[in-house]
């Protein structure tokens, strides 16, 4: 059993795959409140789009307009809290492969687009 | 012995952070409008400077974080994304007077127009970047970096009246013109104290892998490495006091500066001072750059580091490739260098506090960094330099203009 | 969050700067036309200064023809934007006739300094070099009477 | 309105106030543990001290307000109530 203050220590922190790339970070966190027990963490929340709703609701549906003419597949990118290995001091690390996750899409949009065309890099 | 080497990582934070187009300007302007009288200014600067520096190190060591890193993950996001946003603003003021520096000195070699060597001194950095891994251009910037003591020894060749210069550390009011005064004595605190260099850093201090046991030889290398970039910065306004002031002449523009070491190098003095300029504002555009990316990358939880293959962390790559090409425009489009730099400085100097502000409640987290938190000397200088720097904030904007700085 | 202090900080902000604006507004007013029109043409001393260093260096062999035409034409401007400060100025004659005079004298002496650079003639340079000395001091005499009353 | 999902981003700086309408404090940082699979909540802890506490900056003494996740209703997540009155609360 450990002991976590959410704010402190799984919010805002670096989220890696199982392979340890940096994957993003927790921008949002999910609690479901049904049942009779305590609330429960439900899942995690990455993307830009969770971002710009904890500044603004407006910028939210800003950011969500922009997203749609770009190449992010969806605009939050959940991963239940099953998928959750480890929380410790530097990072969440979550049981997926980053490069197959939306949270890679921009990632992957660039290195196929942009950095494999420049001279020198095959 | 071994991580003394790192006095390069020292060496080349203050070559960008320090002695780069900024100082270059602020210096030659303090030195020909008020001789001597300005050089409290920089002393203070460093002495804060070594301070903060000091703590982003320590801080890189002890918690392996870069500090956007930790400020993102522990104050929240919700707290960083203003200083966030102001603090990547004036980056990129600065990157694109340094990309302007650069430009210039190539000008001064070559004759050719300033706004023509925009894009391939852009494209030329951009290559640097792309190309080498983070303790490349760490030693090669600092190894290059080492000819702008050509201004110290200049200084020493003009022997300056001792007692004057004594009397330029203690601050004193000028008899005429009192808010261009201020004007340059805040601009210089802003060359100074570029709050990017803190987080620049600190990454730099990750990408180097530092541990705890560099702790003590941190506090070395930050005190060393500034002291050089002061150094530097303190010959320049000597010189030009030497130099310019008793000529009459004042820096409005660059060209007026550039004839800085003639009398000292008559023959290779123009040289020295193009290839110092040129070789300082390459330093600075690549440090400025990176460090854009990397509190970039940081907050958004990229993979980061200049270490890595440009494909295996192409966010980050392409963030500088973009930052790049977009500060070489002011200058493409012709926009004066020095107008630019005063602009740049005034931003620097206006959003310290912003940055300052979260560094500080980080220092003095005692759950993450425990024996190595904030102790009441460094507490103090941080409160010193909040309040400054709060001050600085409010002048720093309407100086810039009223006073003119040039 | 909001950090409770912003708020608080924007209105020290403000009232600072509203000080510094009445200040500059103050400043502004008890300026005479001819006090006002000799802080605009200050840099044109200092340029003057420049271009006379320039050729004295140019001459002993310390800097590249190329650097002199750029100084040159950043002087040019400063002197040109000096003349139409002058000739648009509501200031007295008696400032801005012999102002303009200098100031045509200034552009002469760096199309001068430019020819001799252009013929490589350095015994003409340095003649235009001290030709800029006494347009120098000229200049100053005139900024100290201006000031003086 | 049991069953409803939270942001628990969105919740944090949400000023708590008990059936009477008295402000409570604002939720600064929320406490959980690890079961297996589940994370669970147990306590939110409210006011200035509890944000000091989460910035590791100690302070004389002063302590958050501790409220137990079964005394804090959610239902409106913008204006989180108690379910017992401030006085009843144990510090």
């Amino acid at each position: 059993m450990k002991k976590l203050d959410l704010a402190r220590d799984v919010l805002d922190k670096l989220v890696v795959d199982r392979e340890g790339t940096k994957m993003g970070r927790v921008d949002g966190l999910v609690i479901d409140l049904s049942g009779d027990g305590p609330p429960r963490v439900e899942a995690i929340e990455m993307g830009f789009v969770v971002l710009a709703r904890r500044v603004h609701p407006r910028v939210e549906r800003w950011v969500e307009r922009l997203r749609r003419w770009s190449v992010r597949r969806t605009a939050r990118f959940r991963v239940p809290w099953e998928k959750v290995k480890e929380v410790t001091n530097y990072h969440v690390q979550v049981d997926l492969k980053a490069l197959e996750t939306p949270a890679f899409d921009w990632e992957r949009w660039l290195r196929d687009r942009f950095v494999a065309k420049v001279p020198g890099e095959d | 012995m071994k991580k003394w080497l790192q006095l390069a990582l020292g060496i080349l934070t203050a070559v960008g952070g320090f002695f780069d187009m900024g100082a270059m300007a602020t210096s030659a302007q303090a030195g020909a409008n008020y001789r001597f009288q300005l050089l409290w200014a920089v002393a203070a600067a460093t002495l804060i400077v070594i301070f903060l520096v000091e703590m982003s190190g320590r801080f890189a060591a002890v918690t392996k974080k870069a500090l956007p890193d930790a400020i993102r993950e522990h104050l929240g996001f919700t707290f960083w994304i203003v200083p966030f946003l102001v603090l990547t603003l004036s980056t990129y003021l600065v990157l694109a007077t340094e990309i302007g520096g650069v430009c210039f000195a190539l000008h001064l070699v070559t004759g050719l127009p300033t706004p023509l060597m925009a894009l391939p001194v852009a494209v030329l950095a951009w290559l640097f970047l792309w190309r080498s891994t983070f303790s490349t251009i760490e030693n090669s910037t600092s190894l290059l970096g080492l000819i702008t003591l050509a201004f110290v020894v200049a200084a020493f060749h003009h022997r300056p009246p001792a007692g004057e210069v004594l009397r330029g550390f203690v601050p004193s009011l000028p008899g005429e013109d009192p808010l261009k005064y201020w004007a340059i004595a805040v601009s210089i605190v802003g060359a100074v104290l570029s709050p990017y260099l803190f987080y620049f850093y600190s990454s730099g201090a990750v990408e180097d892998r530092w541990d705890r046991s560099y702790v003590g030889v941190n506090r070395g290398i930050a005190a060393l490495g500034m002291s050089f970039g002061s150094a530097v910065a303190m010959g320049g306004i000597v010189v030009a006091a030497m130099v310019l002031a008793p000529r009459g002449i004042q820096v409005d523009d660059y060209h007026q500066a550039a004839m800085m070491l003639t009398d000292a190098f008559p023959f290779w003095g123009f040289l020295l001072f193009a290839v110092s300029m040129g070789i300082a504002c390459l330093g600075a555009t690549l440090e400025v750059a990176l460090a854009m990316a990397y509190s970039i990358a940081q907050t958004l939880g990229w993979n980061w580091g200049e270490n890595l293959d440009p494909r295996e962390d192409a966010r980050f790559s392409s963030v500088y490739t973009g930052a790049l090409l977009l500060a070489s425009l002011p200058i493409l489009f012709g926009v004066d260098p020095l107008k630019l730099t005063v602009l740049a400085m005034a931003s620097e100097a206006a959003v310290l506090p912003f940055v300052a502000l979260p560094f500080v409640l980080l220092m003095n987290d005692r759950k993450l960094l425990k024996e190595h938190a904030n102790g009441w000397i460094s507490n103090t200088v941080a409160v010193v330099v909040l309040l400054v720097s709060l001050v600085l904030t409010v002048v720093s904007i309407p100086l810039a203009f009223l006073g003119g700085g040039g | 969050m909001q950090t409770p202090s912003s708020s608080r900080r924007r209105c020290a902000a403000g009232g600072l700067a509203a000080i510094l604006a009445a200040a500059l507004l103050l400043a502004c007013q008890k300026k005479s036309p001819e006090e006002d029109l000799l802080h605009k043409v200050e840099p044109v001393g200092s340029w003057l200064a420049s271009l006379q260093m320039a050729g004295e260096k140019w001459a002993a062999n310390s800097l590249p023809s190329s650097f002199l035409r750029a100084s040159l034409s950043a002087a040019r401007k400063e002197f040109e934007k000096a003349d139409e400060e002058s000739a648009k100025s509501r200031a007295r004659p008696e400032v801005t006739v012999p102002l303009r005079r200098l100031l045509a004298e200034a552009k002469a002496a760096g199309a001068g300094l430019e020819r001799g650079v252009e013929a490589g003639d350095r015994a003409a340079v340095a003649r235009q070099a001290r030709q800029l000395a006494g347009l120098r001091a000229r200049f100053e005499t005139l900024q100290n009477a201006g000031k003086g009353p | 309105m049991a069953g409803g999902k939270v942001h628990f981003e969105l919740l944090l700086g949400r000023l708590v106030r008990d059936p009477e309408g008295a402000r409570v404090g604002r939720i600064l940082s929320v406490t959980a543990e690890i079961q297996g699979e589940e994370c669970v909540v147990r306590e939110y802890h409210l006011g200035t001290a509890a944000l000091l506490a989460r910035l590791g900056i100690s302070f004389f003494g002063k302590k958050p307000r501790r409220v137990p996740w079964d005394l804090m209703d959610l239902g409106d997540p913008e204006r989180p109530r108690l379910r017992c009155l401030a006085s009843e609360l144990k510090s």
